[in-house]
């Protein structure tokens, strides 16, 4: 199987109306998808379709245009549902995004599970928002957060990983790829090796599922949790997947609106799942552009856009080496969707200004990841992140474009 | 008569009215004809859960075959109530459970019992099938 | 001064185009703003431009897109603040609603200042997501959830909420408008009672912003929190205003993404106001859609949105209750926003089905404030909530519309 | 020369690029000649927050003029920064305080500086008018 072709690529770049402008007069090569990816044709006319014809606050309403708006909205359950290969709709809750989803997580598991002394085992190179939170409920609880290491190319190591097993951490949170280095984390296996200890696990997808075919019960994961605006999907909505039997068990975290069943001044009965993690007035257009966004991807063909970003994420990679100082961050043998890296002599903000100039949006920083930086002795990296509707002629540009900056700045 | 027929029995019964306003007019009057669940099980335990009005419903088994009584303080959500049960009560566990409820699409009241709806006379639906799922283990045991 | 003329009415119902549409041949009474409103056209457009044009992930990024975007983030806060008249606009936060500002403060609040026994000052009227995490706050430190009741025509006896502050509960959360009676709370008598006790005031705003300027250093409270989808904007956007002085001393509630500032594996310090209690990716559609509908109050101006709306809402008042077996559930002196009812012999849904089918929108139930419905012995009640663009001509319909649904069922 | 006459200069000075390449390279070896911070003062409470490269800006006060040098890891983000002390750089605290900063919308570098923006050159501008703020206060008591 092969890539994109070329008409292929040009249809579906024509489903995207970001990209078809120019920025201080060239033409936006946008590379920048790691941290938000831009919103085909079809999941804005959803939204605005909602807004102007099926706006309605949901549940509970008897009334026509909240019947279907419920309905719509619940479509789009089973279908998240479906797209990641979970058991039932009722393990799908819908979040603001993977943050929240993550926060979620450690309040209500954390008060579910643990005690004094507890720890989470996580790897170096988080996100974040796959860190904090573990880093402050172990905290809370006179735990020690275990860190798996990164080698020199930003691998975990395995051995090292099955030791902090053994030292009985309450659950498993790894990223399944990494925002700031590419790497691939073989979770399938790590899961495993955690369920063989009887610790549950948390993916953290936010980096993955807009690029392979994620199933959830397949790999077993105890919580699976992404972002709709890394998928082609709008902002303010994200997935939180959990296990029943962990979600049934887990209180609720936020109260208020459809999230109870009966309630008094002095006592309240909680719902059922979903909506019992789902508290206030969810962002019905937000879930409903989430709903398009995966019709986009299964349209699309996930696989194909998947092998279509490696070949061109492989093909950035050969030529950036060429350049002289070049330094590249990450350089795990299963890698997607990111390239960082640092050039000798110029600090990555100089190059993502000079790279903006020429029309070249790419991430500059510590990519919410400022341990991995830490492992790296750099201030932060340059990211060039892909997508399905980048080119080769978009990474030829973009290499030139560093190579111009470096000559510039050295 | 099966649940098909029954089914095909009211939809031509609905289908002399062409007004919404007569659709209703005769379900309110169904509504008052339910057949009334005995006083001692209005009890939460036969309450289905989800609905805007309380519905109980209650079900037993006789010679095989499973017979429902409910109220509800709501009288439309009575007459849908009503017209489940002249559909299902009386007929043998595995015919509830092969039915599907169709007929209340086409009789107009889609919006009454469209599965996603999260409203509660799809839990009646539900819990319908479910005595049935029990009585058909039991007797199968 | 008057409502809107019949021409300025028409022109604003025109920015609507979700009012302009049949519901089972019917046209579409929308009666049901209190649960949401629609939206102007300007702020559906506002949300297509951004995902058109505009898409990027903000704060942090060099490159172009993220700068605009981070722009238009910003402005949108300066100018909530001049909304709300807060003094600076770091107080200012973005929330996803009402729910989640308020459960924001719950958490946060009350990690700052509640030990064993503390108490929380609450209304009888109080919707659950101004409730419940009050109830469970109070609950996880074994203290009482103290509740001023209401008398029979839905109002707050003062004496006894005077009362009631004499036990030095450590915060009063009170709602500016009931959601379930249209009950108005003079709430800036109630901030300075509280205050005279050294205890400060939340007050939830959800059913106020949009029929009312607020003043929140005039009214002096605490904090005061709503949300978008109720006030012409966005779902899943809501904001948290907070006096600086609470903001700064409370921990934040969320971690990840941009709140953190430096992150090791081991500590994290947290980046200052507003980010602290940003975490993660924020809805920046959402945030400039906010924005859009905050033009169209002051466009339209809010104290004429107002006026025009108490003029519908007590014509509607009088018609109704001239129908045999009404009763009005709410007869506070100062009301705002809705209408509440049962007829004798019927049923709420039977009622709200039966206007739906008459193309009238309403909300039945117990609109998620259950203890009101137990206070007035009522299994829930018909509400019609207004808005700026309903008439005169559709509070007509709406009453003959009840009139015609009651003969039916008695 | 007064804050005015200095913008002018810097604005004349980069009116003869028309091309964002030599805006640029100009730019940046303006960075190369900032006046430089003493070593021992670039420590984190020389620091300016919030930007993605690290600055250190410092102040010095005599004959009630200030005097700024800096450094900052980033070359364009020095480059700015010179461009910044050159203009505010030997003023009075009262001048500093009244000054405005559009000269850099005007070179076209507008992106740098938008008060909106949240980049730490915008806190930087800031810091020097704090700084000045400072020694007003001190110089009136
Ligand atoms: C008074 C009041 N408070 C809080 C809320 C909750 O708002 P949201 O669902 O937008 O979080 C509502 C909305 O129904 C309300 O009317
Ligand atoms: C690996 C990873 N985890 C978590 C997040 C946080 O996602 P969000 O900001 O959408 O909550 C991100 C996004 O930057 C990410 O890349």
């Amino acid at each position: 199987m092969n890539g994109f072709t070329a008409s292929e690529l040009n249809e579906l770049r024509n489903q995207f109306p970001a990209l078809h402008q120019s920025i201080y007069g060239k033409p936006l090569i946008y590379l920048d998808n790691a941290a938000t990816t831009q919103k085909p044709q079809l999941v804005i006319d959803r939204i605005t379709k909602y807004y102007t014809f099926e706006n309605c606050n949901i549940h509970r309403g008897v009334h026509y245009l909240s019947q279907e708006a419920t309905a719509a909205y619940e479509d789009v359950r089973a279908k998240v549902a479906g797209f990641i290969h979970a058991a039932k709709s009722e393990e799908v809750i819908f979040t603001r995004g993977t943050t929240e989803s993550i926060n979620l997580i450690a309040s209500s598991f954390g008060k579910l599970l643990f005690e004094t002394g507890d720890s989470v085992l996580i790897t170096g190179m988080e996100h974040h928002s796959n860190l904090v939170p573990w880093q402050q409920l172990c905290k809370n609880h006179n735990g020690e957060l275990l860190v798996a290491e990164l080698d020199e190319r930003g691998e975990v190591s395995m051995e090292q990983y099955g030791k902090l097993l053994e030292q009985k951490p309450k659950l498993v949170a790894i990223t399944h790829i990494s925002n700031a280095l590419g790497t691939v984390n073989p979770i399938k296996e790590m899961i495993a090796m955690a369920h063989a200890n009887d610790i549950p696990v948390l993916i953290d997808g936010a980096q993955s599922v807009a690029h392979m075919r994620i199933d959830v019960q397949e790999l077993d994961c105890d919580f699976f949790v992404f972002s709709g605006h890394k998928m082609y999907g709008p902002m303010g909505v994200g997935v939180l997947y959990g296990k029943q039997k962990w979600l049934e068990q887990m209180p609720p975290w936020q109260f208020g609106g459809e999230m109870v069943d009966q309630v008094s001044l002095h006592e309240t009965t909680f719902n059922q799942l979903p909506f019992k993690f789902e508290a206030g007035t969810p962002n019905v257009a937000g879930v409903l552009g989430l709903g398009a966004a995966i019709d986009f991807l299964q349209q699309t063909d996930l696989e194909k856009i998947g092998l279509h970003e490696m070949i061109i994420l492989n093909y950035a990679l050969e030529k950036l080496k060429s350049i002289p100082g070049i330094r590249i961050i990450g350089n795990a043998a299963e890698r997607a969707g990111v390239i960082s890296f640092v050039v000798e002599g110029t600090h990555p903000s100089d190059i993502g200004t000079l790279l903006d100039k020429m029309g070249v949006a790419v991430r500059t920083g510590h990519h919410c990841a400022q341990p991995v930086m830490t492992h790296f002795n750099v201030p932060g990296t340059v990211r060039a992140s892909f997508a399905a509707y980048n080119s080769l002629a978009e990474a030829d540009i973009f290499v030139e474009a560093v190579q111009k900056a470096v000559n510039m700045l050295c | 008569m099966t649940i098909q027929e029954i089914q095909e029995q009211i939809v031509s019964e609905f289908s002399v009215f062409d007004d919404w306003l007569d659709k209703y007019n005769y379900l309110i009057e169904m509504g008052k004809e339910v057949p009334r669940i005995d006083e001692r099980f209005k009890t939460n335990n036969h309450l289905i859960s989800g609905c805007q009005s309380r519905v109980w419903l209650h079900a037993e088994n006789r010679e095989s075959k499973i017979y429902f009584t409910a109220d509800s303080d709501a009288v439309i959500t009575k007459g849908i109530v009503n017209l489940l049960i002249r559909v299902f009560s009386g007929q043998s566990p595995e015919a509830i459970l092969d039915a599907d409820t169709n007929f209340i699409e086409q009789i107009g009241l889609k919006e009454h019992l469209s599965p996603t709806r999260s409203n509660g006379l799809v839990s009646m639906v539900k819990q319908m099938k479910l005595y049935a799922q029990v009585y058909k283990l039991k007797q199968d045991n």
